[in-house]
């Protein structure tokens, strides 16, 4: 889950990480409280890299400026998001932007350091064109990370000054205890910026922490209730323990296991469909969860045929068709359903769906090639 | 010869009350797997489809020291204490079914096992199964059959998936190996391939990835520089699959581009290992690059 | 440095491990504002082992009763240590004594968890009749405590029922954590009470903390100014950096290193006198240090006479030398001093000791044999 | 053949621009050590007693690869770090002469180094000299000369005190090793009693203890177990010290009645080692059981 930029903000600030001044706010009346001294920045508090160049980002002269930019990025939708709430921060006078980071090397197994000192919009560039100006080191994940690696880093990105060492080593050390303490995916400041008074300031904060460590962090637990990055929907399928992501085509595809669901929704491209999400119920999914898998995919206005390929392994083949058949009793909505069971109680599986006369397919092959030719109406016998 | 599990291999199971490692525990058993013993903190004593439990890892090596291998279904929040048990007690080969342990438990317990010089297969993981040997995992033993092609996934169901198109094209599995799904796993694609390659019963290699990370690039990298004296053949899931998480500037950095599937493809393909388009091609594929 | 038991106690609550109630009083007045319920214990606040025995610790019924025994127990002194706190607290029922504990074992170079399900005042007389009753698990210091450690010791001290191992890890964890937060040499409980109702109590609690970590922890930096173990001499010595211990004898013993500062003392015993103190200047001291530690034996009017034994490596025998006379300028206190001073700039120290008629010796044997001779009366030559 | 230290021995000075770092810098090379280079952050390029000064172990270890060996004068607060950045550089001998370096810190980069491969003498210690061959430590060298007697020291002046008397009754010294004062420390009495066995121009051995711990006593029980073919005599000090700071129960229960002086002179004279009353009997008694 990935904080808001003010959230993350105030975590930094929590562990004494230097951030600018400012304020959040969610109604335009609050504009009229904000005390900051311009010039200010204006901030769309939401989850998307790109918000800068999609105008998400506005420089404010004077108050009454700023009451004009808020009136007009709240509540409007920036990159498909809606823009609730706003972080309005005092300017800071930029002397030079560093970029400094920590996250997790899935190669290497172990949290690694990025810091460089050309740091801003333009990092990926630097690392693609200058990468020797991106300082990379690894930590051992067991010992910790210890002063003289910091210190070494400070000295790699051209520091000198004892003092700004010292304070660029704080701020590192910080960053990463909120890295290991909240269990983070990422913790990034870009930039972080030394100020013409020689002082450094996280200008920009994000933190992304590890869902399944969640369970640890109540604090953070409570943020995941509101709207971010998911749909209603998505959300709906988190609830329920599936994993549900909305796509532009017209093929529902539910699958047990990523893999195999990704599969599945290549097997529908290549043979001509398009599918309209990701859905995996996971291993060993009962009836209940296989209904509420298929509901989501027949309420789905967009979605005009459903492939269901599950490979029984610890999953019952016999619990999805029984979820299958509940779904359809309780949605009044019919679309063509093509079902790939195999495994455990396929036998079983294929009995209840016989019943009211959906057939099982063998084959992943034929049943995706199926399903395509039925949205496309080319054939028929699925039930619909 | 196989890699990892054979007719050797003596079998802890870790959580073998719950409800996943008893129902397990005796389909490895059915399976003709020697499952030695299980743990279950305050259930020693117990018996668990005849096999006897401990409350500690320690209890059932004292007792049953031929131990050499634990699966662990140990729910997420306890499952890295139950992994750095298995370890302390010197087991050598750690099969970590359990899904959504924390990143950080996961790559601490990963690390630790190296110094300790303990393989970690997984987290999130289906386990690994020697046909006719072993079976280790939760795979359904009947896709699999003996023979000569080695395979490691990233996958779980659709490495069932692949296995049975192997299995029904005649391609036996000398050893199946899930590496697992998470971010971060023990093994990874070519650790697990330099095992195949000193395998004499090992004559190819099925690689099943999926998008995210960069293992499957790492691993065309190490092809193309190191060579690999067996045909491999590979497929990618994911080439419709919406975008992952974006991982802020670092994953951008780190990755440099990799992590989509057209990257995965175009690595492997330019280390000359093809991909198959889709699942039910690789038979074509490896009979092809077998001859070849 | 030891704390109180009643700052143990605090440090315990803090984490979560239940103690009993209780209040701290320092005044006889206040036992009037105590609303605690009798049967009460009220326990004088000493940092030795012995005090229940010595009567440190007594059992009241009423409140009656305890403001007897607090008017008999408060500013009295035992165990040579002055009683300015008592902690009274409510009993408990015990149904069981269990002794828990971490420190640091010198050989295996690890923490050390000491656990037994035969706690209480008998506990080293357990160790030594019956030692597999104490439970002895080392902790990697690098990978930290696991939770299967603890749940291993709760089983092999016999405790079988769940939420009770449940209560035990959680206790011993917390003082785990407390053990490496606050840099411990121990934090120990004894006894653990398991209560009638089947709750764990920590009604002892003993923490010590390492000197040498106490820049990191300024709160418990702040706990040092008060009186505790030492003396007011000692209290100054560690002040200006040296260590000191009063011991019965007549001969003030001055060494650089403890090893040699040990050995003098042997030496002086060895030759029939007794050593007065424990002083050492440590490695380097500059004249001012020496000063300070010369004047601290010509103060004290038990000492009779004073050995320097300083073998120069780091340390500069002309400051040792410098060091002396400052003090015999300062101090209007004459005794026998006897110096032996060995290398770095030797000449140069006997040289200015020479000026006050300070002979230098060579020999640490005869050094010694000379001042047993001379606090003895038998000899004269040195300045007196 | 001397033990630790010797003519091939390259030492870093860790500190070196520190009021000790930089006195024992000048006092090692002229008593021949190679002090090749040494680290203090922030002093990168400077030079003391012509020794060149970088900002890290790493940089230093670029220049100059041949150094194996690291002496640490770093304050207590942050010695630590710098023999964490030893270790990880890959140096194999690390004296830590640094005093009242906390505990904790100390347990922890001991077993870090054990970990990694690297021996760490101290903290709180006078450091190693092999007479004629090298000083990687703050003893005043005068006081030591080449010979066939093995050192193991828990102390400084007290060693300088005891290898004089050496000296002076014509015992020259092998290697002397200042095993450290602290309660923790890198390598113990056995340990570097173990090296000198192996020691084909040690004859015999001093070993001077003190009293608190059990190392004495751990070592008697090793010479009474495991037998040394090489004659000992030790020396302990603090006959007459005042007891020290009692740990609670769990320092009784560990220490069982060892850690005073009768405890160890009576544990090494069980052994059959001989315990000089006082420091000056030492060469007397050397010279009695080097002749029986």
């Amino acid at each position: 889950m990935e904080l808001y930029e003010f959230e993350s903000k105030r975590i930094f600030m929590s562990k004494g990480i230097p951030v600018p001044r400012g304020v959040v706010i969610e109604r335009i009346e609050d504009v009229n409280k904000v005390t900051l001294k311009p010039p200010l920045m204006v901030k769309a508090q939401i989850p998307i890299a790109s918000r800068g160049r999609l105008g998400g980002i506005v420089k404010v002269k004077s108050l009454d400026e700023l009451k004009h930019v808020v009136s007009r990025l709240l509540n409007t939708v920036i990159g498909g998001l809606k823009v609730r709430k706003l972080l309005i921060e005092e300017a800071v006078d930029i002397a030079r932007e560093y970029y400094l980071s920590l996250t997790i090397d899935r190669v290497k197994r172990k949290p690694v350091i990025l810091a460089s000192s050309e740091g801003g919009v333009d990092i990926e560039e630097v690392a693609r064109r200058e990468p020797w100006k991106i300082i990379k080191h690894y930590i051992d994940p067991i010992i910790g990370l210890r002063d003289y690696e910091l210190r070494r880093i400070a000295f790699k990105i051209g520091l000198r000054d004892s003092s700004l060492i010292r304070e660029f080593m704080s701020i590192a050390r910080a960053m990463y205890n909120i890295f290991t303490e909240f269990e983070c995916e990422l913790v990034e400041s870009n930039p972080l910026v030394l100020t013409v008074n020689g002082r450094f300031v996280a200008v920009d904060a994000k933190i992304i922490v590890d869902d399944n460590a969640l369970f640890r962090h109540r604090e953070l637990e409570l943020l995941r209730r509101e709207c971010r990055e998911y749909t209603e929907l998505e959300l709906k399928a988190r609830e329920h323990g599936f994993t549900y992501v909305e796509l532009d085509g017209e093929i529902g595809i539910i699958g047990n296991g990523a893999g195999l669901t990704m599969a599945t929704m290549d097997l529908v491209k290549y043979y001509g469909g398009n599918p309209a999400n990701f859905l995996d119920i996971g291993g060993g999914a009962r009836a209940e969860v296989v209904k509420e898998a298929v509901k989501i995919l027949l309420l789905n206005p967009k979605v005009k045929g459903i492939l269901v390929n599950i490979l029984g392994g610890i999953t019952r083949a016999d619990e999805v068709a029984r979820g299958v058949i509940e779904a359809l009793n309780e949605v009044n909505v019919r679309k063509p359903i093509i079902v790939r069971l195999k495994g455990t109680r396929e036998e079983e599986g294929r009995r209840i769906l016989s019943k009211v006369g959906i057939p099982l397919y063998e084959d992943m092959d034929e049943a995706a090639k199926r399903v395509v030719e039925l949205v496309k109406g080319e054939g028929s016998g699925a039930r619909s | 010869m196989t890699i990892l599990v054979d007719k050797n291999t003596r079998v802890l199971v870790q959580g073998i009350t719950g409800r996943e490692g008893s129902f397990h525990t005796k389909m490895m058993l059915e399976y003709g797997t020697k499952v030695i013993a299980g743990v279950t903190p305050g259930k020693g004593g117990l018996r668990v489809h005849g096999v006897p439990v401990y409350d500690s890892v320690e209890e059932a090596l004292a007792k049953h020291p031929e131990i050499n291998t634990s699966i662990i279904f140990v729910p997420a929040p306890y499952a890295s204490d139950a992994v750095y048990e298995a370890i302390d007690a010197g087991i050598k080969l750690i099969v970590v079914i359990t899904e959504h342990i924390p990143v950080h438990d996961a790559m601490k317990f990963i690390n630790y096992a190296r110094m300790k010089g303990s393989i970690i297969i997984g987290p999130n993981t289906p386990g690994i199964i020697s046909p006719g040997e072993a079976k280790v995992g939760i795979m359904p033993a009947h896709m699999f059959t003996k023979g000569p092609i080695g395979v490691i996934s990233r996958s779980g169901t659709l490495t069932y998936e692949i296995a049975y198109a192997l299995t029904k094209a005649g391609f036996g599995q000398s050893t199946c190996v899930g590496i697992g799904g998470d971010p971060i796993v023990g093994l990874d694609f070519i650790e697990v391939a330099e095992m195949f390659r000193s395998d004499s019963e090992t004559k190819a290699l099925v690689l099943i990835g999926e998008i995210g990370g960069n293992l499957e690039e790492v691993f065309a990298d190490y092809v193309l520089k190191k060579g690999y004296d067996k045909p491999i053949v590979a497929f990618i899931a994911g080439k419709t699959a919406p975008p992952g998480k974006r991982m802020g500037h670092a994953g951008a950095i780190i990755s440099m581009g990799t992590g989509t599937a057209q990257s995965k493809i175009e690595a492997l393909t330019s280390a000359g290992i093809p991909v198959a388009e889709k699942p039910s091609d690789i038979p074509k594929l490896l009979a092809r690059v077998m001859k070849g």
